[in-house]
C-alpha cells in the first residue's frame, strides 16, 4: 500500500470542482504551499475552503481567491486580505465566519468520530442564531456540528512513508485537526523518510489518519508580521 | 490621561505569580512588557504555544515561530507547543488565568463589541469569542471614548457583541472601572482626570462610591 | 472442524493490502501470525499502539509496551504511539477497516454479547463496546457452540449485550456465516463438516443457498 | 510559583477522605506507583477512583482495594483482580463500567472545557440505561457527561519544573486525559528537568495543566502478561 506520491500535482489529481477542502495553516505559517499552488495550477473552481484564515493578496489562500477559485469561504478571521473583503462586499463570495475554537474543534470532532460538540463560543451573538443551544451547570452552550470535508490538505515538517507526521512549532496549529478530518488527507512535508525514522513516541498525526503524502518542492514561508526588538532589550 | 503603554502599565498590575495570560492584540500585547519583578507569568498565545518570550533578534526570526497576531516571537525556558484545539480546549476548561483584550464597546452588564463594523468592517472574531466566552477573568484594555468622543461605555452595545456578561474589569486610557451587577463601579482615576470627567464619558451607569483615589504606578 | 490457529488463518484471507486492523484478545490475536505474504497490514492496538509488532525476544520485555491484553509486545517501522483519546477516536472515526473480536452470542440480526454473565461473571467491557458501535467491519471469531454443545449463534442473545446490528460475518470452527439483513448465511464449511450440522448448531434463522462449498486455506 | 515537591507524600498532601481521584495507566502500564502507595499510606478512605482498571491482588490500584479504601470504582475493565471481584459481588464496592472510550473522552471532554460529548458506544447495551440519546446523519450516539475530579495522579516518563510532561511509548494511555481533568493534576516523573531541557515540540501534556510535579522514588514497573516470542520465529 504505497501512499508516497512525487509531488502535490500527482496527488492532488481528484481535486474536481466543487469539492469541501480544508486547508491547514494560522495566518500563513504552517500553511500547505504546494498543494495550494497546484489547486492553482488545476484551476478547479467552485471550492469549499475550511480554514483559520484567507492568506494574503497574493500569497497563501489569497491566489485562490484572485483567480476566483472560491465559492464559500468558512474561517474565523480574514483581516489580512483585500481581495477577500471585496469579494465578500460584493456578494461574489459565499463566507461563514465562526469563532476559532470552534474552527479547531469541528475538526477535531470529524477526526474523533464525533457528530457534535458544545461549546460557550458565540453565545449571545450573531454566531448563535439558528443553533440549538443547551444549559449544563448553568452555563449556556452551543451546539456545533463535525465538518464534513472531502480533502484535508496539510503542511509537516517531517513525515515518513507511513503517513505518520511531525509538525514544527507553532506550525503545528490546525494541521493535526483537518488531518484527522479529511474523508481524503493529503499531507506535504518538508522532509520524508522511511517508515522507522522517526520515534513513534513524537507522531503528532498518527499514519492512519493521512492517505496520501510528497514531500513539497519548495518553502518560502512568508513572514506576515516580521517583528523584532533590539539586541539591547 | 494615560497613553497606551500606561495602560498596559496598569493591567500588568493586575498579575500574579503562576498566572497564565491570554494577551490581545494591540495593547493587551504591550503588557507583557511590564510583568513585575519576581513573579512568573506564562504566555498563552492561542495558535498553539505556551511560554511566549519577546521578539527575536533581527536575523533570528523563524517563520514557523508566530504569535496569534502574526507577529515572528521566541520562546521561553519550559514552553509546550500544541495545536488549536488543544489550546481552546485550555482556554474553556478554565486555566488560563486571565485574558487581556481590545474592546469597540463594553456594556455596564458586561457585554463586549470587538470584531464587526456592519457594513464596514468583516474581518472575523478570531478566537475573542471564545476567549471571552471562557476565561474567568477578563480585563479590557481600550480608549474611554472614540476618535469622535463618543463613550465606548455604554448601557448597551451598539455593534454586534463577541460574548455576553463577561468582562470584569475595563482599563481605559481615563479610569479602571470594575463591572458589577449594578453597572460600572469606579475604582481610580487615571493621574490629573477628574470624576466628572469620567462620569461625563461614561455613557453606561457609572458607580461612584467615596474618594477615588488616582493610579498608583 | 477448524481450531483455535485455523479460525485465525481463514479470517486473515479476509485483510487486504493498506488495512488498518484492531484484533482482540484470545483468538483475534492469532490472526497477526497469519496475516498473506505481500501485503500490508497495521495492527492497532486500543490502548493506544498503532504498528504493533510479534511478541519480543526473552529479555527484551518492555514494561512500557504492552498491548490491549496487557502482553508485552514490540513495535514494527512507521508505528506511532498516541492516547487513548484519540485511539478510541480513529475508532470512531471508521479509520479502522476491519475489527475482529471475541464473542459469547451473536445473534441473527447481528446483535453481539461478550462481557457479561450476570452473577456470574463481571470483568467489564474494555473497548469492545467502542469497537462495535463503530467499526465499519467486524468480524467474530468464536466457537460455533458453547462448552454445553448449545449454539452461540442465536434468534436473540441471552446475555447482555455489547453492541447492536454490528457483526458482518462470524468464522468459527464449523463455518463462515455473513449476517445479513434477514439472518446467518452460510458461505463456506470447515473441512469435513456437513451443511447438517451446522444447520443442527446454529439456533438463529441459518440461510442456506445453493451449493456450500469447503474453505480453502 | 514552585510546581515541584520533595516526594508522593507533600504532593499529595490534601487529598482527605471521600474524594474523587483519577489514576492514569492501563493495566499496569503507566501507573502512577508513587502516587498510589502514598495514598495506601495516607489511609484516605471512602476514595471514589476513576481509572481504566482497577490493578491486580497485590500491585496497583489493588492496594487500596485490599485496604478497603474505595467507596466507588469508575472503571472499564477490572477481569484481573479478583479482591475486586469479591468486593463488587458482597456489595461492598460501588461499581460503574463503562466504555473504554467512553471512559477516554470523558476525560479529554473535561480538560477541553466540553460539558458532554456523544459517542455510539453502549447504545442498544444497559450502558445505555437512562442516558439520553441522540440520532445524527441515522445513526444513534449517547451523550456522555464530562468527569469532574478533584484530584488527577498521573504518570509520566520526563517532566520539567514547569510542569510538562512526555509520556513513553504506551504507557501513555490515559495518563495525558486525566492530567488535564483533575481540578488539581499531579504528576509523578521518571525523570524531573529543570525548564527549558524538554523540547517544547515533544511535549505531551502543557504545564498549564499540572499542578504538582515530582520525581517517583522508585519503580517497579511490573509486567501483567510477560508472552515472549521463540528467537527462531
Amino acid at each position: 500500500m504505497n501512499k508516497v506520491f512525487k509531488d502535490a500535482g500527482e496527488a492532488l489529481h481528484d481535486i474536481s470542482d466543487g469539492k469541501i477542502i480544508m486547508l491547514g495553516g494560522f495566518g500563513l505559517c504552517g500553511i500547505p504551499e504546494n498543494c495550494i499552488a497546484a489547486l492553482v495550477k488545476k484551476e478547479v473552481k467552485e471550492l469549499t475552503c475550511i480554514s483559520n484564515n484567507a492568506g494574503v493578496d497574493d500569497f497563501g489562500i489569497g491566489l485562490l481567491l484572485k483567480k476566483k477559485q472560491l465559492k464559500k469561504m468558512i474561517a474565523s478571521y480574514v483581516g489580512e486580505n483585500a481581495e477577500f473583503e471585496r469579494q465578500l462586499l460584493t456578494g461574489e463570495l459565499e463566507v461563514e465566519l465562526i469563532p476559532q475554537g470552534t474552527l479547531a474543534t469541528r475538526c477535531m470532532a470529524s477526526g474523533y468520530g464525533m457528530p457534535a460538540i458544545f461549546t460557550p463560543a458565540g453565545v449571545g451573538t450573531e454566531v448563535a442564531e439558528g443553533k440549538e443551544s443547551r444549559v449544563f451547570n448553568g452555563k449556556e452552550y452551543l451546539m456545533e456540528y463535525a465538518f464534513d470535508a472531502d480533502f484535508a490538505l496539510v503542511k509537516a515538517w517531517k513525515g515518513d512513508t507511513a503517513g505518520n507526521l511531525i509538525y514544527k512549532e507553532t506550525a503545528r496549529n490546525f494541521n493535526p485537526l483537518m488531518a484527522m478530518a479529511g474523508k481524503i488527507t493529503i499531507a506535504e512535508v518538508e522532509e520524508l523518510v522511511e517508515a522507522g525514522q522517526l520515534n513513534p513516541n513524537e507522531i503528532h498525526t498518527p499514519g492512519i489518519y493521512v492517505h496520501r503524502i510528497f514531500k513539497g518542492s519548495v518553502y518560502e514561508k512568508r513572514i506576515e508580521q516580521r517583528t523584532i526588538r533590539q539586541s539591547a532589550h | 490621561m494615560l497613553d497606551k503603554n500606561q495602560i498596559a502599565q496598569r493591567i500588568a498590575k493586575e498579575l500574579k505569580d503562576g498566572y497564565y495570560v491570554n494577551l490581545g492584540i494591540g495593547i493587551p500585547t504591550l503588557v507583557a512588557n511590564f510583568i513585575p519583578e519576581g513573579i512568573t507569568v506564562t504566555l498563552q498565545s492561542e495558535n498553539g504555544l505556551l511560554g511566549m518570550g519577546p521578539f527575536p533578534l533581527a536575523g533570528e526570526e523563524d517563520p514557523d515561530l508566530i504569535n496569534a497576531g502574526k507577529q515572528t516571537i521566541t520562546t521561553l525556558p519550559g514552553s509546550a507547543f500544541f495545536d488549536s484545539a488543544m489550546s481552546f480546549g485550555m482556554i474553556r476548561a478554565g486555566k488560563v488565568d486571565l485574558t487581556v483584550l481590545g474592546a469597540m464597546e463594553v456594556s455596564e452588564n458586561g457585554d463586549i463589541a470587538s470584531w464587526k463594523i456592519p457594513g464596514k468592517m468583516v474581518k472575523g472574531m478570531g478566537g475573542a469569542m471564545d476567549l471571552v466566552a471562557s476565561a474567568k477573568n477578563i480585563i479590557v484594555a481600550m480608549m474611554h471614548t472614540n476618535p469622535k468622543g463618543e463613550s465606548k461605555l455604554l448601557k448597551k452595545c451598539n455593534l454586534p457583541l463577541t460574548g455576553i456578561k463577561c468582562v470584569k474589569k475595563i482599563v481605559s486610557n481615563l479610569a479602571v472601572i470594575e463591572v458589577t451587577d449594578n453597572g460600572f463601579r469606579l475604582l481610580e482615576r487615571a493621574p490629573g482626570v477628574t470624576v466628572e470627567e469620567i462620569q461625563n464619558k461614561t455613557e453606561g451607569k457609572l458607580i461612584v462610591e467615596g474618594d477615588i483615589p488616582e493610579m498608583i504606578f
